[in-house]
């Protein structure tokens, strides 16, 4: 024991220490923007989640307009989008590039970044009873990352040929030909190295989850005693580490086949009259490239929105969710699955059939641990004691949407019906269910719940059951007509209807759907507005636990500084949902475990 | 000690320390380490796929035939074997270095480091000779019943199968994604490499400075040097799918 | 004016709903949290209820709104059949499974709202129920894997003897449909031999003496109840061939070709009459996104009786004798002239109706 | 159940093997590995210019070569990368993620495979020049 290094006392500590050292020197400029607190960082990918959700949903509601609406005009769109929408309606160049847009923006920016990177760096010290994220600094760098990927984003909204129009999928050789597309042109490359930034902020992020869930837990905090919403964050994080570099490889092989002349995607290819040389590469390659990634982000995006659900609806149910472990369990199942399961997405693409049967097999199964993680909830909610608070509405929200969209998940894995399905307006319905709308949802649990620790101050209950009830309502309007269409193969992507005999009669229900959109979109504006007016002027946190909540970042000052505890860490001794039991309404988990307490869990 | 069990009695999993007893820096390097064997991962399964997808490939012993000053010599494999051995060999320095900071002594650390930076720098000069030489080889190619002259380019292959052509046999344009691969694959590759050696190179800076002595530990060589393996064991890969099968 | 009207209302509406909430607020905070509470769960309880009675009505509404009369009409292939039945008990499974969880997820909640003398029961696990509802889903699965492959396999694995091929190839944004004539081989086709000459936008070898046969139609005409295969290709960007009414559907990808059969069962003209449409048609649906035209990537099969198929065939001429209309033994140079021409202006023409 | 009686220094730092010798074995075995990889790769190259080449020879051959790399791949991990040395779950955790190759590497593989054959299987419904290959594909070894 030549070199007895006890690095780790330091590890936990020095966080902490640095910050209160630093703590009264602190300029704006290393307080609020280039902050290593990992609060702060939260909120940074939070605020910047927002205003992304705002543009993405924006949007929605302009290309909804286009379909509600086929055949009228409005002339304000071109006053603000000028050659976009000659004559006030939308070009189809640029409605696919508002297609593309709103999914890429909102998978990745808000779902991913505003997500994950928001509850993730609020949550994860502040439950483990951490005075910051393992590696601040690369923390820090992780948020500037995504920083300069939107920004790149951003840019490409506003160059000549437009942004990227292929789709969120970005299918080559679409995506691969300036002569294919105009946002081929140039925008799909900045959609490449905006994505090449964002990726490397997850990697970093997933590391920093990683590791500090890893090893910097307070004494007493084993594995089984974290809350479900640092469980479904850390497996998020090894979702992200696992599947995003390959999602680099994919699109930096795309970035060499439209710059370089390789032709990894491309073969055999007339354009614009033109033979290109391109030859030997499949663009089914790109597919599985993409997939491999794409199908685990489905789970980044709904991994943490279960974590949130299950505490907010533990906490205001005031009983312990119920099947902890097989909760855990549950997810990590999911995890496994989801990493094999990529070429569903692929069954119409020509994919050798025998290939396709080992992939139903695996995605079907996932719908196993979808079954458990519902009836806990459902059994949870059973015999509870339920606060309305609008966090708990949203949760309950998040389970109906789930349930919703997780059952047309059935049909299509299920190749055989998926044929018949695939591209069509009842997929768009299925994955907005049950990760659009349901993790929306989960993430406005979490921000009413979480709301008191971030800001000190509560944010309005009226608006937010407002918000709550037309948002529900709502959703439901906009997606379960569009089962109906997508049964009838009514495809999606398309700008126009009504030359289609098979599909010109559902215009009705577009318009109805376009509607409804409008609404729910001001909804959601009267939302943002409750989040920054609440800032500054919600009602003020005067207890430390306005929830009654057990678990430690409860234990803190009502605004925590940076290092989240001012005196010692806490020691934890129970697991964290004794809600109702024994008798108590609460008991924390930094409460000792008395002599007469019963049951198993702590 | 090689057994790799942590001591017992410990309960590792209970908080308040790293459960594998592993400081958080090495813990994310080792699983930077997986993501990126995922990346790299896809790259190679990426280029078997498309091999697999072609109907004839090049036979690698045919197209790394060629050696430094020998000529057209006709000596297959023999060139990237000896970057094989200058990659194993300067991980086997740089393991020493990591050895040596176990020990402290940091003298030994700048020796080790100084022979694991000169390996990175043959490594490379290697590969941009053997880059050089495929970019501007000479092979004749039977395109549109022409004989043309072609270099091994990143859209270009004269490797494709022989036809005779004028009572000759010539080759005619062999799959253009082999070039594609594996400039792209290789030059990854290179590209972790370089980025290792700057990596080395500030470490070796670090130690000549005394930061290591200082901080009472040599951790950071020893993660520079959890990546700079990484690198040797791409290759390993790399060498498998490019040169071997 | 008009045009501020309307995000004026809204803006006002807006700003009332503030205010109020901003005064609920208040109140709340002069009566005290707990009676506010106790007052908001109220309402959110009964709302849950409400929200549950009234969505199953709206999803009987919307169901009898689009499924009786616009959806699943039978399926106009043989195969298809088989799989709407398949579709009919997902449908029923995941419809069972959705009513008895939502029920019981709005019931709970309006049930266990929070009251003064109720007290949460600490119930935090029972593996067997976990059992339960790991083993019932797992059974179900299994069951409908288990119908999935098999139709799988079944559509796509090879067609029955005696069916017909058709090639049809995608391009930004069309279709274009080759039979393989009377030899039933399609000619070779060689992707440098493109407009060569001018018109060939297949890319179609005139060398190979088997495409000398090979049928260019601009429509696609069937015959009822005869399995048929297509191969399909692109030429430039991924398209796949949509066919909703034959509840098929494949990938049309550059480089690659795919395949896909069927089996139609009723002819255009049936069709018309069992669906009441007059205007019917059977069309082929771009189902993946090919860039500014994909929606208007629209192809109409006409399926017939075998006679007016047969009749419809032999009117047609081989591609050949556009190409070279010296070749031509009916030796109708001018005619064959105006086809080439035709062709050629096809992909202008329809380029200029997307702008 | 809960105690925390730790003891007070827990080593951060694994020790060392006491000697270098761990390391030179790894670094000689590594070396016949790769000189042992080297011939095979030579007989493939020697079997291909050979007037009949028996591709189960080489794909047997490809297989040796495969697994010996697996070989080398363990001994950098384990004694350069020290990760013998490391604990038992810490090994798991990162090996574990890595066996998702095994079906990364089979499906793609598989439908790599799938897609030549369907490129070359339509023959006599529709053939397509490229994807005949010249029949003469007699010597690969071609002069400068």
């Amino acid at each position: 024991m030549s070199s007895v290094a006890s690095l780790h006392e330091s590890e936990l500590q020095h966080a902490g220490h640095d910050a209160q050292h630093e703590h009264h020197q602190q300029s704006f400029l290393t307080k609020y923007i280039f902050s290593q607190d990992h609060k702060t960082i939260a909120k940074q990918f939070l605020i910047t989640g927002i205003i992304w959700a705002i543009v993405g949903a924006l949007f929605s509601v302009l290309f909804r307009l286009q379909l509600g609406f086929p055949e009228s005009s409005f002339p304000i769109l071109e006053d603000i989008l000028g050659k976009w929408a000659p004559g006030g309606k939308i070009s189809p160049d640029f409605y696919y590039a508002l297609v593309t847009m709103h999914g890429t923006i909102l998978v990745f920016f808000v779902l991913t970044a505003g997500l994950s990177g928001t509850f993730a760096n609020f949550l994860i010290p502040l439950q483990i009873g951490a005075r910051d994220m393992a590696s601040p600094f690369l923390n820090m760098l992780s948020y500037w990352f995504f920083f300069i990927g939107s920004i790149i984003m951003a840019t490409s909204l506003f160059i000549q040929t437009g942004p990227a129009s292929g789709g969120w999928t970005i299918y080559p050789p679409l995506s691969a030909l300036s002569d294919a597309a105009l946002g081929s042109v140039r925008g799909m490359d900045l959609w490449i190295i905006s994505m090449a930034f964002f990726i490397i902020s997850q990697l970093m992020g997933g590391l920093n989850y990683v590791s500090t869930v890893l090893n910097l837990r307070t004494k007493g905090m084993t594995m089984t005693r974290m809350p479900l919403t640092v469980w479904s964050l850390f497996f998020t994080a090894i979702l992200g580490i696992l599947s995003f570099p390959v999602l680099l490889s994919c699109v930096v092989l795309l970035f060499c086949d439209r710059n370089l002349g390789t032709s990894f995607y491309l073969s055999d290819i007339i354009i614009a009259g033109k033979v290109l040389p391109h030859e030997g590469g499949s663009p089914i390659l790109f597919q599985h490239l993409f997939w491999f990634l794409g199908h685990p982000e489905v789970y980044i995006v709904v991994l943490p929105a279960m974590g949130l659900a299950s505490e907010v609806i533990s906490v205001n149910a005031r009983k312990p969710i119920f099947g902890y472990v097989a909760m855990i369990s549950s997810m990590l199942a999911i995890v496994a699955l989801s990493l094999i399961v990529w070429a569903h997405h692929m069954f119409v693409s020509g994919m050798n059939p025998f290939l396709g049967a080992g992939f139903i097999l695996f995605t079907l199964l996932i719908a196993v641990p979808s079954a458990i993680k519902v009836f806990n909830w459902l059994t949870t909610l059973w015999r509870g004691n339920i606060r309305f608070t609008p966090a708990m509405l949203f949760a309950i929200g998040f389970v109906s949407m789930f349930i919703s969209g997780g059952l047309t998940g059935i049909f299509l894995g299920n190749a055989a019906l998926d044929i018949q399905l695939h591209d069509t307006y009842f997929n768009i319905a299925h994955f907005h269910l049950v990760m659009g709308v349901a993790a929306f949802f989960s993430m406005f649990a979490g921000l009413y719940q979480w709301f008191p620790k971030m800001f000190g101050r509560f944010m309005n209950n009226t608006l937010g059951y407002i918000h709550f009830w037309i948002t529900m309502v709502g959703a439901y309007l906009i997606f379960w007509p569009m089962h109906y269409s997508g049964l009838a193969g009514m495809p999606r992507r398309y700008y126009d209807y009504s030359n289609w005999e098979s599909f010109k009669q559902f215009g009705g229900m577009n318009k109805f759907i376009s509607i409804v959109v409008i609404i729910v979109f001001i909804t959601q504006l009267m939302f943002v507005f409750n989040f920054f007016y609440s800032i500054w002027k919600g009602r003020k946190v005067r207890e430390a636990n306005p929830w009654d909540a057990t678990t430690l970042e409860w234990t803190t000052p009502i605004r925590p500084g940076h290092g989240n505890w001012p005196g010692e860490l806490p020691e934890v001794h129970r697991w964290p949902y004794d809600y109702s039991k024994d008798g108590k309404e609460f008991i924390s988990q930094i409460t000792p475990v008395g002599e007469e307490e019963t049951g198993p869990h702590h | 000690m090689a057994s790799g069990s942590l001591p017992a009695g410990i309960k590792w999993w209970s908080g308040g320390k790293s459960p594998y007893n592993v400081n958080y820096g090495k813990i994310m390097m080792w699983y930077f380490l997986v993501s990126d064997s995922f990346t790299f991962g896809a790259f190679l399964i990426s280029y078997g796929s498309t091999r697999l997808g072609s109907d004839y490939w090049p036979d690698p012993n045919h197209v790394f035939n060629s050696f430094p000053f020998m000529g057209h010599a006709n000596l297959p494999l023999a060139f990237v074997s000896l970057m094989t051995f200058i990659l194993i060999f300067s991980s086997v320095t740089m393991v020493l270095a990591v050895h040596e900071g176990h020990k402290m002594n940091r003298k030994g650390v700048e020796k080790y480091m100084i022979m694991t930076i000169i390996g990175g720098l043959a490594f490379l000069s290697c590969q941009a000779w053997e880059w050089t030489h495929l970019l501007t080889g000479s092979h004749s190619v039977l395109v549109d019943g022409k004989v043309e002259h072609w270099a091994t380019t990143i859209t270009k292959n004269p490797f494709g199968p022989m036809v005779e052509h004028a009572g000759q046999l010539v080759a005619t344009p062999g799959p253009q994604l082999f070039g594609g691969f594996f400039f792209f694959i290789t030059g990854f590759h290179g590209f972790h490499v370089f980025s290792g050696l700057i990596i080395n190179i500030i470490m070796y800076i670090k130690t000549r400075l005394g930061h290591f002595d200082q901080r009472g530990h040599y951790e950071m060589v020893e993660k520079a040097g959890l990546y700079w393996h990484f690198v040797d064991l791409v290759w390993v890969f790399v060498f498998l799918a490019f040169y071997l099968i | 004016m008009k045009d501020l009207f309307l995000p004026i209302i809204i803006i006002m509406i807006l700003v009332v709903i503030f205010q109020i909430s901003k005064a609920s607020e208040y109140v709340s905070v002069l009566k005290g949290e707990k009676k506010a509470r106790k007052q908001s769960n109220r309402i959110n309880g009964f709302l849950m209820v409400a929200f549950l009675v009234l969505g199953l009505f709206g999803a009987w509404y919307c169901n009898k709104l689009y499924y009786g009369d616009m959806l699943l009409h039978d399926s106009a292939s043989v195969e298809g059949v088989e799989i709407d039945k398949m579709m009919l008990v997902t449908i029923a499974i995941t419809g069972i499974v959705f009513l008895i969880t939502q029920i019981l997820l709005f019931w709970f909640s309006f049930r266990y709202q929070e009251r003064d003398n109720r007290k949460a029961y600490y119930y935090p696990d029972n593996n067997k129920l976990e059992m339960l509802w790991t083993g019932i889903p797992a059974i179900t699965l299994a069951i409908l894997i288990a119908f999935g492959l098999k139709f799988w396999f079944k559509i796509t694995g090879d067609p029955p003897k005696g069916h017909m091929m058709i090639e049809i190839t995608g391009h930004q944004f069309g279709w274009d449909f080759r039979y393989p004539g009377q030899d039933g081989i399609f000619g070779k086709k060689n992707n440098q031999l493109y407009n060569k000459p001018a018109g060939n936008s297949l890319a179609v070898d005139f060398n190979d003496p088997e495409s000398h046969d090979d049928l260019r139609t601009t429509e696609l005409h069937l015959p009822v109840n005869r399995p048929v295969k297509f191969i399909i290709h692109a030429q430039d960007v991924i398209h796949s061939v949509g066919l909703p009414h034959f509840r098929q559907k494949m990938d049309a990808v550059p480089g690659t070709p795919t395949t896909l059969w069927f089996t139609p069962r009723f002819t255009t003209e049936e069709m018309k009459t069992k669906t009441g449409n007059p205007n019917f048609v059977y069309e082929i649906a771009c189902d993946q996104m090919c860039g500014k035209g994909h929606f208007s990537m629209r192809g109409v099969i006409v399926v017939e009786s075998e006679a007016d198929y047969n009749a419809w065939i032999a009117k047609q001429k081989p591609e050949y004798y556009s190409m070279f209309p010296d070749k031509d033994p009916s030796k109708q140079q001018t005619v064959a002239q105006d086809t080439t021409e035709v062709n050629e202006q096809v992909p202008l023409a329809q380029a200029a109706s997307i702008n | 159940m809960s105690s925390f009686e730790v003891p007070s220094q827990i080593t951060i730092h694994h020790e060392p093997a006491p000697n270098t010798k761990r390391i030179w074995r790894a670094f000689w075995i590594l070396s016949v590995v790769t000189l042992g990889e080297l011939a095979l790769g030579l007989s493939i190259y020697n079997i291909h210019k050979g007037p009949n080449p028996s591709e189960m020879m080489v794909l047997f051959f490809k297989g040796v070569i495969c697994i010996l790399t697996l070989a080398k791949g363990y001994y950098i991990a384990w004694v350069f990368m020290h990760m013998g040395d490391e604990s038992k779950l810490f090994r798991r955790s990162i090996v574990v993620p890595l066996l998702l190759f095994i079906w990364f590497i089979i499906a793609f593989l598989h439908d790599g495979n799938a897609y030549r054959e369907a490129r070359d299987s339509n023959a006599g419904e529709f053939k397509v020049i490229k994807n005949d290959v010249p029949a003469a594909v007699l010597e690969r070894g071609q002069k400068d």
